[in-house]
C-alpha cells in the first residue's frame, strides 16, 4: 500500500485527489456516486457575496476533446453557502476547500470574512481564491492576468483567512508569464497555487454563424488543454526548483481523466490534483482517478506518493 | 451507493429504423426498476478513444424491469450530430455505459383525473409508458402527436393502444391535421375535460401548449429539452428561469429541477432565438452598472 | 457556384484555403495526394537562413484531440530552398506563401533579403514572419511575445518585401492580450495577420516519468486549440471593427479539419485559412477543406465567400 | 492522381490473433500493387469521433494484389496504446483508411547472394515476402527470429517455408536459443557466405545486427521504427541522423528517406535511452553560442 497522503502548506490531507471548482457543484449531487468525504478534499463551486443568476444560455458547446463554458459564477452568494451547503459538506466528513471570488478585491475580503464566521468552518482545510475567472463580465479583466491585481487579492484573502488554513491562489493559464503572476500571488501570502482555469475560447455556431455561447466567450476545459495545464506546472515548479520563486505546493487542474493523467500533473510538480470536466463524462471521475493514481503509484514502485511529485525534474534528459 | 441513480456498463440489444428515428433497447441492470415516466437517461459516446466528452440526454421510452437480459431501458434516437450518430450506428452487443434514471418525472395527479398527452417528433417516446401509468390510476387519457412530417412522428400505432384517442398533426400535412398540436389542443382539452396536459417536445411547442392548456383550465406539466453537459446536476449548464411558489424567478437546473415543469412556471418571455436571457427581476440577475 | 477568391492586402487568390507552415514541407509530397496548385497559397515550412538540424528525438507527442511538437525549425537554410524548393512550387503554379524566421531581427531580414533574390521569387504571394515559434531555444523568448520585438521584426521584413507583396505577421496565442501584439505588427506595417501558432505545451510519459519531447516543450496543435484559434481571430477582428486596431485581413489557424471548422474561423473574421496538423491525419485534407468550404458557402447562400468573412460578429445576438 | 501511393477506404476482412499478435488483412484496393517488401502503411485510427489524430504506422507483411476482395494487404499489430487497441478490437467489414504504401523497400541485390533475414517480435512481419522475393531472384535465404519470449515471435512456421533455413532466439528460452538475435547472427552469416542482411526490429537489434554483419563482411539493411506523425514527410517528427554518401550526417526523414536504411550509415551513436541526439558534427547542428 502507498502512503497517498499529501500536505498543502501544513495541512495534510489523506490523498491528493479533489474535485474542481464548479464541476462537482457543493456535493449532494456527487455523493449518489461515491462518497465526496472519500476525497482528499471537496473544492466547492466558486461563491461569491450576492446570489447570482449567471449568464444566459447556451452556457456551453462541445469541443474536440473538450468544452467550452460560460456559466458566470452562478451560485446562491456566501451567506446561503454558509447556511446549507457548508454544515452538509462537513456533515459527510468531506475536507473542503472553499473556492471564492469578487468583483472587487474587496469583495474577495467580505466572501472570506463572511465566511470564516461560519459554523462549519472547521470542516474548511483551504480556501481557494478564483481570481482567474475569465467568465465575470468586469470589463473583460481578469485579476489573474496582472501581478499587481493578484497581489491585492491574495493580500486581502490572505489577511482575513486564519493563519493555519492555507489560501490557495488559482491562475490562469492565458498570460505571458505565469510564472511573473505566480510570483506575486506567492509574494502577497498565498501558501499554494491551484493551476490552472480554463482558457479562453470561442465556438461559432455554423448553421446560424453566429457564437454558440450566449456570452460570446467561454473557458475551455478538458483532456485538450492537459498539455497546456501540464505546462504551466512544469514552468513554475521548475522556477521554484531553481530559487526563482518561493517554493510552495502546486495543485494541479486541466484536462484530468484517469490517474495516469494524474500522475502527469504530479511528476510535473502538482502536490494534489483537481478533476474537472472528466466528472460530467464519468460522474465517479474524481474517486476512480484516485482509485487508478493508487495503482500507478503502486507500479512506479513507490512508498509515498509524495515521492512522485515534481519526479520529471530529476529523470529529464539532458541534451 | 444508490441514490436513486446508477451509472452501469450497458449493452445494446436492439436497435431498429422507426421512422426518421432509430429506437435502442439498452441493457442497464437496475436502471429500469428506479425509474418513472418523465425521466432520461445520459449515455456516454465515441468509445475509448473519443473526443466527444459529454454524455447525451434521452427520455425514457420504457423499461422492462427484468426479462431474459436483466433490466432493459429503450431510448428513441434522432441521429444529429456526432454522438447521435455514433449511438445510431452500433451494433449489437456494443457496450453503452448509462447514467440513469435522471431528474423528476411527470408528476401523476392524485385523483383520476383526464388526461391529454402531447409529443412533438420524438418528444412523444416517454408519453406511452406515461398514458399505461396513468390509466392504471384511472385517468382517461387522450394523446396528440405532431411533427414537420410523417416520417418524424414517433409511435403513432403504438398511442392507440395505449391511449383512449388520437390526433395526429403534421406541419405539412402529410399525416392527420395539416398544422400544430395547438390548433387541436383546446378542443381536445374541452372534449375530455382534462385537468392535466402533459407534454414533451420543442420549447415552442411546449410554449404553446402551456397557453393552450391555460385558457382551457388544464396545468400544464411540460419537459423540457436544455442543452446539458452534464445530465447529473454539476455543471449548470442546463439553467432555464423557472418562478418558485414564493413567486420568485431563478434560474434552475433543468437536469435536476426538472426536464418536467409546471409550464406556467417557465419563463417563456425569455425563452426565444436560440438563447435564455436572465430576466430582470431574477434572482441575483445583473443590474446595470454590474452585479 | 460560390465565388472563392479571397483578397490578402493587394493580392487576389483564386480561393481562401492554404497550407499551414510546417505541416506541409515545401510541396512534393503533399503533390503526390492533390496538386498543390489547386490551394489558395501554398505556404512553406519556416525557413531561415543557416541549413538547421532541429531538435532531438522525440520530437512528438500525440494528445486529446491533438499533438504536441518540437521540430525545431529543422530545413536546408534560406539558399537551399531558393535554389531547389521555390523553384519547384513555381514549376507547380503553386501560389506560394513563404514563412520566414531568423534568431535575431537581423536575420529575418538576410533571409528576406536572399528570398527575393533568388529567381521563383514571381511565384510569391506573400511572406510570413514567423514570429512566434515557441521551439526556438532563443533564451526561452519568443518575438511575438512581446509587442517591441514583434515591431522590430515585421518593420525589418516590410522594409525588405517589394511593396506589392503582402506581409504577414505570424502570432502566438500564449499572450495576456494578442490585440496589443497585433497592433504591434499593424503598426510596424503588416498587411496581414496570421493567428495562431502553437500553443506552448508539455506531455509526461508516465511510464518513463520524465517529458516525452527530448526537448521538453513543444507546440500544442490541432482540433484541440479550435477554440482558442477563434477567440483570437475573433478578438483582433473585433478590435478592427470597432476602430481600435487598423482594419487588415486575417489568416485563420489552428485546429481545421473540415469545411464547417474552416467555417468558424472565417465566420470569426479570417479572410484565409490554413490547414495544419488535420493533414497528418489525412493528407488531402487542405484540398478536401476547400471543397468542403465551397459546399458549405453554397449551403448558406452567399455569391461570394468574402460575404461570410467576419459575419458572426454581425449575427451576434446581444443580450 | 498516382505517385506511387494512394489514399484508400479500406475495409477489414480478417482479423487473427497470431501469439501476442494480431494479424489484420485490409482490402485496400491499389495498394497492394504498388507495394514491395519493407514499405508501410498509415491507418487512421479511432473512427469519426476520435481523439486520437495521427496515423498507426505498420509494415506491410503480405499484399494480394487481386483476388475476391480487390487488392488486400496484411499488417501485423502489437496491441500497445489507445491506436492499436482500437485497431486489434475492430470487427470484420469496419471500416479503415489506409495510405501507403509508404518509404523506401528494402534495397534487393542484383546478383543472387545468400542474404540473412532478422526479425525481431513483429519485425519479422515484413521479411516472408521479401524472403519470397529474394529466393525469386536466387538468392539463397535464412532467417533468424528473435523475441522475448516464444508468444512474441511471429511467423516461425511461415520462416520454414519462405526461407531456407531459420534460427529462432528468444530472451527467456522459452522456444530455441536462449539469448539474442545478434548472438548467432555471426555464425549464420559465415555459414552462408552471406552479402546482405536485412533486419527489422528494434532500435538495439538494429544497432547489434549492423555491428554483426559489419564485423561479418555482410551490409546491413535495417528497417527503423521512429514515432511518426504523418508518415508521409511531411512533419519531421520521424529523423534520425544518417550518414550520406557525402560523408555528412543529417537528420533523415526516416518515413521517406527510409524506413530502410544501410546500417553502417545510421549515426547510432547518437541513439540511446529512448532519445535521439543530434550529433555534434551533423549538418546544421546546434553550436555552442549559436542557434
Ligand atoms: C432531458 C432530455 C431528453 C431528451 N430526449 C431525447 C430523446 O428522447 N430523443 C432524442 O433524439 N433526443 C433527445 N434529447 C436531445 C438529445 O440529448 C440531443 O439531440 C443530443 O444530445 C445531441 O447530441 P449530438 O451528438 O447529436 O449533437 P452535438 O451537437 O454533437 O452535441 C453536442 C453537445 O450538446 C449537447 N446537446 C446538443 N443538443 C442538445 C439538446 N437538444 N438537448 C440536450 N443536449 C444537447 C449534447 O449533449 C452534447 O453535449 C433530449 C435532451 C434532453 C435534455
Ligand atoms: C515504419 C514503421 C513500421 C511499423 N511496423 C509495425 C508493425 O508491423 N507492427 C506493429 O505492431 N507496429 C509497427 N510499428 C509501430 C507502430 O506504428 C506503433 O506501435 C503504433 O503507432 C503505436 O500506436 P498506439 O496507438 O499503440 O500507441 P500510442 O502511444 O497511442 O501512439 C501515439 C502516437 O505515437 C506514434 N507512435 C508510438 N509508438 C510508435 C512507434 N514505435 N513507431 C511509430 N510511431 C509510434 C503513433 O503513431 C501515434 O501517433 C511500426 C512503426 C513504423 C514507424
Ligand atoms: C462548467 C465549468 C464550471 C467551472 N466553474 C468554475 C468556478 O466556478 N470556479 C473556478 O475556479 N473554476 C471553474 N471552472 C474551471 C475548473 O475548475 C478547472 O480549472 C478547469 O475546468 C480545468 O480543469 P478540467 O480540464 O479538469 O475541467 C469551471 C469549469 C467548468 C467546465
Ligand atoms: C509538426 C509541426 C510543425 C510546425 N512548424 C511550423 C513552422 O515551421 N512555422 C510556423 O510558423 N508554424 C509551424 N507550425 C504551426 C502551424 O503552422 C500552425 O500554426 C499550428 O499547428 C496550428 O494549426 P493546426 O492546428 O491546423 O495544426 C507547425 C506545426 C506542426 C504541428
Ligand atoms: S446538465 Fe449539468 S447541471 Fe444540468
Ligand atoms: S512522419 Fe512526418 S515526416 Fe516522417
Amino acid at each position: 500500500m502507498v502512503d497517498m497522503r499529501t500536505v498543502l502548506a501544513g495541512t495534510t490531507l489523506p490523498n491528493p485527489v479533489m474535485t474542481a471548482s464548479g464541476c462537482a457543484a457543493n456535493g449532494t449531487e456527487l455523493n449518489r456516486f461515491f462518497p465526496v468525504a472519500e476525497l482528499g478534499a471537496f473544492v466547492t463551486k466558486t461563491v461569491m457575496r450576492d446570489p447570482r443568476s449567471g449568464r444566459p444560455t447556451p452556457r456551453m458547446a462541445e469541443t474536440p476533446s473538450g468544452m467550452l463554458n460560460s456559466i458566470g459564477l452562478q451560485g446562491p452568494g456566501i451567506d446561503a453557502f454558509c447556511e446549507h451547503d457548508l454544515p452538509w459538506l462537513e456533515q459527510q466528513g468531506a475536507r473542503v476547500v472553499v473556492s471564492v471570488a469578487g468583483n472587487t478585491a474587496e469583495e474577495f475580503g467580505e466572501v472570506v470574512q463572511r465566511l470564516v464566521g461560519s459554523p462549519a468552518w472547521g470542516c474548511v482545510v483551504g480556501v481557494e481564491a478564483n481570481i482567474s475567472c475569465p467568465n465575470v463580465a468586469n470589463r473583460g479583466l481578469v485579476f489573474a492576468c496582472d501581478p499587481v491585481s493578484s497581489e491585492r487579492v491574495v493580500r486581502i484573502v490572505r489577511a482575513r483567512v486564519p493563519a493555519e488554513v492555507p489560501v490557495l491562489a488559482k491562475l490562469t493559464p492565458d498570460v505571458t508569464d505565469i510564472v511573473t503572476i505566480a510570483g506575486a500571488a506567492l509574494g502577497a501570502g498565498a501558501d499554494a497555487l491551484t493551476m490552472v482555469n480554463t482558457l479562453l475560447g470561442i465556438v461559432i455556431d455554423t448553421d446560424l454563424l453566429r457564437p454558440r455561447l450566449a456570452g460570446v466567450t467561454g473557458g475551455l476545459s478538458g483532456p485538450a488543454i492537459r498539455p497546456v495545464a501540464v505546462r504551466a506546472i512544469w514552468q513554475v515548479t521548475a522556477a521554484m526548483r531553481s530559487g526563482t520563486l518561493p517554493t510552495a505546493p502546486v495543485v494541479g487542474v486541466g484536462g484530468v481523466r484517469t490517474g495516469t493523467d494524474a500522475l502527469e500533473l504530479v511528476a510535473a510538480g502538482a502536490s494534489a490534483v483537481q478533476v474537472g470536466t472528466a466528472t460530467f463524462n464519468d460522474p465517479s471521475a474524481p474517486r476512480r482517478v484516485l482509485t487508478e493514481l493508487e495503482a500507478e503509484a503502486a507500479r512506479h514502485g513507490v512508498e509515498r506518493f509524495a515521492d512522485l511529485v515534481g519526479i520529471a525534474h530529476e529523470r529529464m534528459v539532458r541534451p | 451507493m444508490n441514490a436513486g441513480v446508477l451509472q452501469v456498463g450497458g449493452e445494446l440489444i436492439a436497435s431498429r429504423r422507426a421512422g426518421a428515428y432509430h429506437h435502442l433497447t439498452l441493457v442497464a441492470p437496475g436502471v429500469a426498476e428506479l425509474a418513472a415516466p418523465g425521466q432520461f437517461v445520459a449515455l456516454a459516446v465515441g468509445g475509448a478513444t473519443s473526443a466527444t466528452l459529454l454524455r447525451r440526454c434521452f427520455s425514457i421510452h420504457r423499461v422492462t424491469p427484468s426479462g431474459t437480459y436483466g433490466g432493459t431501458v429503450d431510448v428513441v434516437v434522432a441521429a444529429r450530430g456526432a454522438g447521435t450518430r455514433w449511438l445510431t450506428s452500433l451494433r449489437v452487443h456494443d457496450p453503452v455505459d448509462v447514467v440513469g434514471p435522471l431528474g423528476r418525472p411527470f408528476p401523476l395527479p392524485t385523483e383520476p383525473v383526464p388526461c391529454v398527452l402531447v409529443g412533438g417528433g420524438y418528444g412523444s417516446a416517454p408519453l406511452f409508458w406515461l398514458a399505461e401509468v396513468l390509466r392504471e390510476r384511472g385517468c382517461p387519457v387522450e394523446m396528440v402527436l405532431g411533427a414537420a412530417s410523417e416520417d418524424r412522428l414517433f409511435g403513432v400505432l403504438q398511442a392507440r393502444r395505449s391511449a383512449d384517442g388520437v390526433t395526429v398533426t403534421t406541419d405539412d400535412g402529410s399525416a392527420g391535421h395539416r398544422g400544430w398540436v395547438s390548433d387541436v389542443l383546446g378542443d381536445v382539452v374541452d372534449r375530455l375535460g382534462a385537468g392535466v396536459v402533459y407534454a414533451c417536445g420543442p420549447m415552442g411547442m411546449l410554449r404553446s401548449v402551456t397557453e393552450v392548456a391555460s385558457a382551457h383550465g388544464a396545468v400544464a406539466q411540460v419537459a423540457v429539452e436544455e442543452s446539458m453537459a452534464c445530465g447529473i446536476g454539476v455543471c449548470m449548464t442546463c439553467v432555464l428561469p423557472v418562478r418558485g411558489g414564493d413567486g420568485v424567478t431563478r434560474m434552475v437546473r433543468s437536469c435536476v429541477g426538472g426536464p418536467v415543469f409546471r409550464g406556467d412556471r417557465v419563463r417563456w418571455d425569455a425563452i426565444g432565438d436560440g438563447v435564455t436571457r436572465v430576466p430582470e427581476d431574477a434572482l441575483g440577475a445583473p443590474h446595470p452598472g454590474g452585479h
